[in-house]
């Protein structure tokens, strides 16, 4: 029996968006990872005990709501602090409030330390096939 | 406190209010006698109920944006700019989103940062932090009137305080601001906390200030059938009603297929009469909300327009009272005042040049109609029957039971077990119709249905389909179809 | 020559071809028999007619827009952009208006004039000017069936030289290009004309290449009714067909009354029909074309897409196979093409959204449809008896008797007697019937429309209500209401 | 009685736009003018010779279609010629091709000799004020 890749998965913040959450586990889960879903209002320490816990490979984070830009901040090093600094770390979502250039946004969440930063109405196809490239290139899982 | 559906007594009031108010500093500036007289003193075209009960004798719909921002001198901004360049007739405040979390520090934060950052870090005006004297600042800068639109689970110390400040209206309910925007609050919690809140608005009417109620009408915005949301949408009224509240308005978010959206509007007008005369609630005026399309939007500005304009014409043709406009930024992020102005005034091009159309009660409409009383009497009566002739302890169980269910909910006190999709002429119907009580004969509408346009799509009805029906208007479709078709 | 509706032979033809194509130099360039083998090997992806009819078939709505500049190349650019920003599925080429008063020198002017200052300062695209050549470099460089869209009292020379070029589509006739487009050409003549231009179709035809054509439905674009636009149409359809032209599209401007619309596209299929029936013209396809609103916009974008919206939306829901889409630019000048995408990315998504849903043939329709029918049939018959047997000679006396009649125009040839208004809920009804050959009911139908509407607002039908109807949706509503109601 | 004044309408150059010109000419006569409607498709020396023969006080230009920039070029300087280089111009509708900035658009027209330039969707009664303005402070017509 194959061990799938784990992965996290959440809407962070006060943010209670669950319709693309729970599209998204749909599809990861069909593409034949194990999803750890957190669900909406998901505090940064609970992605972070999640991850430790099942030993994941990724952190997908959304935020749709507008306030992305205070809720992701930290995460980064907060997952340093306690020891997986180097896991995958994707953000997508409505990331800031109002409609906004997306290579600033982009800019701005690479910035704070996030591997992928996707635009709003990103499709699930997209954000599987990126997981499993950057997971084959950094050797969690073969081609 | 247990929950009952009765309304409650001025000590069991008192009692809570006292540690409410305590929540957060700005409560200390609630007095509730001096609240009452300056609410005696807005003048009529600033009061949301008089307005309202003007446009339903009038047959007019109304038009109302959403828009709220960190700063108050912004927000008046906003809503002037509204008012002014968007020709809106009724004018919100929406909270921001940690406001609704009770998480006051973070709005405090988020006010900080903003005023740094020369532009709102929050999605809506923070108006408990900003406490009553903020609130007037803005109440007293308008001229149209105000509602506070929210999507609070424990909203009483927002209550408090908005309409200490002036608001004329609120938005809200126990079950429908619960399921759609919290995780792991319990029904329980939340409606015995939205009775304290439909309990003030009682409260001032008692006192001769005339406040209007809306439960949220479209929840979680995707695909909800109309039968779930009037029976909801209604209980709800009921539960404001035993409170004391006397002027509501039910809401319903447009599913985008033209007769079930005008049966919609009469079904709700009809069921909501027959309930609230048949439960004893004859002085309250009742009135309806039609929700421009609340799923996901196409991202191009240009087919946002259409939605809107089509939402329009919808909530135009079915003769509901008010309209909540969407805005060509939709799928993108909150509007600019100027986005938010162009969704308003093509909404109100699109209302005028159709109000002087009244829609055929065609036999499809009737049909329609029909079909959603029957479920919504089936699903109401259960909910009934398990409270033991309390609505209350019966919207509790009914969650738990699965009689009431939201799709695509976030909350922990739903099961999730309905599944929705469009049927092959775009209405929303059932795939799977998971413990509902309803008949036999309704059961098998909707099988019918699907599989009906499983039979065109050559294909089984699957998650996939629902799927593809969540994506289809985003995408440029209504019915999600596979590619080929 | 003498008018009569009657095919010319190939003599009369070849006789009046030899002057026309030496009207200008690139008259030399057309060359019939090389002509044909070019369509011949056009594929069917870019053949008009072939779309025309799949979509009819699936029960589509195909949309097209309207544009044209000076040069080739932007020429060329701009619909490409059409097709690929704004989805099109069918393409025009719209003639500037020198060309339509055949003033070549102008136009050559116009070209110089754009090439000078990087601009088109031409509403159109001069294609005599650019000859054979320069058509077919544009319709070889386009993926879409290519329509030329005008206005053009006497386009035979236009009509050599486009069709010579490749184009798969000709819109116009001898009534509906020349009452809203000049002023003092005679009808006789340009009936005459127009025979010439549809004969050549014909000769296409009895080559192997169908070419659509498609008389000018939406007339000034300005409260014609119904029934003188169908009436128009149906001879102008009849005429054509005489001549040869086997695949006809028949047009419709809105109105704005949802019933009055779908009515409008219903009753023209039927009678269009029925009368090619009749006189035996069986081997015609016939489609139909909505116009979205014809008469003045608002000038706010957000404004005019609410009209555009709504446009498709009947286009849609009347299931005519295509749609001539308007652009947020329309009150103000022609459009960018970014604005025209916009138009039609609009109207697109409101189509999708609303093929699924059929609308349901109600009572208030079928009145309608009857109403409709009852007046053109009148109408029509009046002329075939006018003219002994003969639409052609029947719709020039027809004209002069005001039995034809179209409001606004600005021809000589006109009565102007008729006074369109609409009724109280904001159907196209006639105020004054002028010399119309209505029955006793038909006139008083009218006449109680108009005073039920009268009476709600509180004053006497006059032209000022006409005046305030021209202005109504232009100011954001369908019906003029004097500013108290 | 009370002699009218006289002004010139019509629609200039291959134009056929006819609405807004049946509802000036009904505006402009129901307010006391003596209107020579010229209608539409109106050749500059049309406009000046009706001018000359009746006498007007004003000429009245519209264009709607997008060829007002060639087509309005040199009445002014035709006016001049014939002996009416004084007389009041006025030109109005969609005047240049496509959506443009109106302050441009006016001063184009002003350079060209006209005396007020209205911008699309003009009502008639600011066109009959404003007639009634420069007339009367023209000694033409008393207030
Ligand atoms: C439905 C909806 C709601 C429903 C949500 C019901 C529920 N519980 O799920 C309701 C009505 C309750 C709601 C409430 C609110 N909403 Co809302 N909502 C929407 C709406 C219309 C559609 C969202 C949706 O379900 N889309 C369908 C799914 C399938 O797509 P998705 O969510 O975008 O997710 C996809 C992609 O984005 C991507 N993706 C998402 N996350 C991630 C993460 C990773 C790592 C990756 C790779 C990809 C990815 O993949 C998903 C699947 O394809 C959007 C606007 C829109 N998109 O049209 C606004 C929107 C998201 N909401 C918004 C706001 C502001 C709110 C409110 C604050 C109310 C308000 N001010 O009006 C509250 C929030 C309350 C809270 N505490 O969170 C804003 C956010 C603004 C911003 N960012 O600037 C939006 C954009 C609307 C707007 N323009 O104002 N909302
Ligand atoms: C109806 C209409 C038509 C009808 C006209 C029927 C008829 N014979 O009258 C039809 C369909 C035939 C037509 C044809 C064309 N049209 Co057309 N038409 C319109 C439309 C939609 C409304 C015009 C109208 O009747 N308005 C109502 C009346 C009451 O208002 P008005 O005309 O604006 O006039 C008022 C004011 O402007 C002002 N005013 C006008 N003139 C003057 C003069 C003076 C001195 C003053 C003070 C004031 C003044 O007072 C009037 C009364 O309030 C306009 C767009 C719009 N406005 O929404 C396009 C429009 C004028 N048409 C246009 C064009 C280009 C054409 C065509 C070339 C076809 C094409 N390419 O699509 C042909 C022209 C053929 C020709 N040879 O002229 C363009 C002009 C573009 C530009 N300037 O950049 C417009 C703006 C549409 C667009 N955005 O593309 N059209």
């Amino acid at each position: 029996m194959e061990n799938k890749v784990k992965v996290i998965l959440g809407v962070i913040g006060a943010d209670c968006h669950a319709v693309g959450n729970k599209i998204l586990n749909h599809a990861i889960t069909a593409a034949g990872f194990e999803v750890a879903n957190l669900g909406v209002l998901v505090p940064q320490e609970e992605f972070v005990n999640a991850a430790i816990e099942t030993n994941a490979k990724a952190i997908l984070v959304a935020s749709l709501y507008g306030h992305g830009e205070i809720d992701c901040r930290g995460l980064r090093e907060r997952c340093r602090e306690t020891g997986i600094g180097d896991i995958l770390l994707y953000v997508g979502g409505n990331l800031v409030v109002g409609k906004t250039d997306f290579a600033e946004v982009e800019k701005k969440f690479i910035d704070m330390g996030y591997d992928k930063v996707y635009a709003p109405g990103t499709l699930p196809d997209q954000v599987i096939n990126d997981l499993k490239n950057d997971l084959v290139k950094r050797g969690l899982m073969s081609e | 406190m247990e929950l009952k559906n009765k309304k409650w007594t001025h000590d069991e009031f008192g009692a809570v209010r006292e540690e409410i108010l305590k929540q957060w500093p700005t409560g200390a500036e609630v007095d509730f006698e001096e609240a009452v007289k300056y609410h005696e003193n807005i003048p009529a075209k600033r009061q949301f109920a008089k307005r309202l009960i003007k446009a339903k004798k009038n047959g007019e719909t109304l038009t109302q944006p959403r828009a709220g921002v960190a700063l108050i001198n912004e927000h008046i901004n906003l809503l002037n700019f509204l008012r002014n360049e968007g020709e809106a007739d009724l004018l919100p405040t929406t909270i921001d989103s940690y406001t609704r979390q009770n998480q006051y520090k973070e709005a405090e934060n988020g006010i900080e940062e903003s005023k740094r950052a020369g532009r709102s870090l929050l999605n809506g005006f923070p108006a408990v932090n900003h406490g009553v004297k903020g609130v007037r600042q803005v109440v007293e800068s308008v001229e149209a009137p105000l509602q506070v639109r929210h999507g609070t689970p424990d909203a009483r110390l927002l209550t408090e305080i908005t309409l200490a400040g002036g608001f004329t209206s609120y938005e809200g309910g126990g079950i429908s601001y619960n399921i759609p925007y919290a995780k792991s609050v319990s029904l329980e919690r939340t409606i015995l906390d939205w009775q304290y809140a439909d309990r003030l608005v009682g409260l001032y009417a008692e006192h001769g200030i005339e406040i209007n109620g809306e439960p949220f009408g479209p929840l979680t915005g995707t695909l909800v059938p109309p039968s779930m949301s009037h029976a909801i949408g209604i209980i709800e009224g009921l539960l404001a009603a035993e409170q004391g509240v006397k002027n509501i308005t039910l809401g319903y978010g447009q599913c985008g297929n033209l007769i079930q959206d005008v049966a919609a509007i009469k079904a709700l007008e009809q069921l909501a009469e027959e309930y609230f005369a048949k439960h004893g609630y004859n002085d309250c005026v009742l009135t309806t909300v039609f929700h421009q399309w609340m799923g996901g939007f196409p991202q191009d500005e240009a087919k946002a327009f259409a939605v809107i304009s089509w939402g329009a014409a919808a909530a135009a043709l079915s003769k509901a009272t008010k309209v909540i406009v969407k805005t060509p930024h939709e799928a993108l992020g909150i509007p600019t005042k100027e986005a938010n102005a162009q969704g308003l005034r093509a909404t109100k091009q699109a209302i005028n040049m159709l109000r002087d159309q009244p829609f055929p009660i065609t036999k499809e409409v009737e049909q329609e109609i029909a079909i959603i009383k029957a479920e919504t009497r089936c699903i109401l009566d259960k909910v009934f029957e398990l409270g033991k002739g309390d609505y209350a302890i019966g919207s509790v169980r009914s969650f738990e039971a699965g009689v009431l269910d939201v799709p695509f909910a976030p909350s922990n006190y739903t099961l999730n077990k309905i599944l929705p999709a469009r049927d092959n002429i775009g209405a929303v119907r059932l795939f799977d119709t998971g413990n509902l009580p309803f008949t036999k004969e309704l059961i098998d509408f909707h099988k019918e249905k699907m599989e009906e346009r499983a039979k065109v799509e050559g294909r089984k009805a699957s998650f996939q389909m629902v799927i593809d029906d969540i994506y289809a208007i985003s995408k440029g479709r209504l019915v999600g179809r596979p590619n080929s078709k």
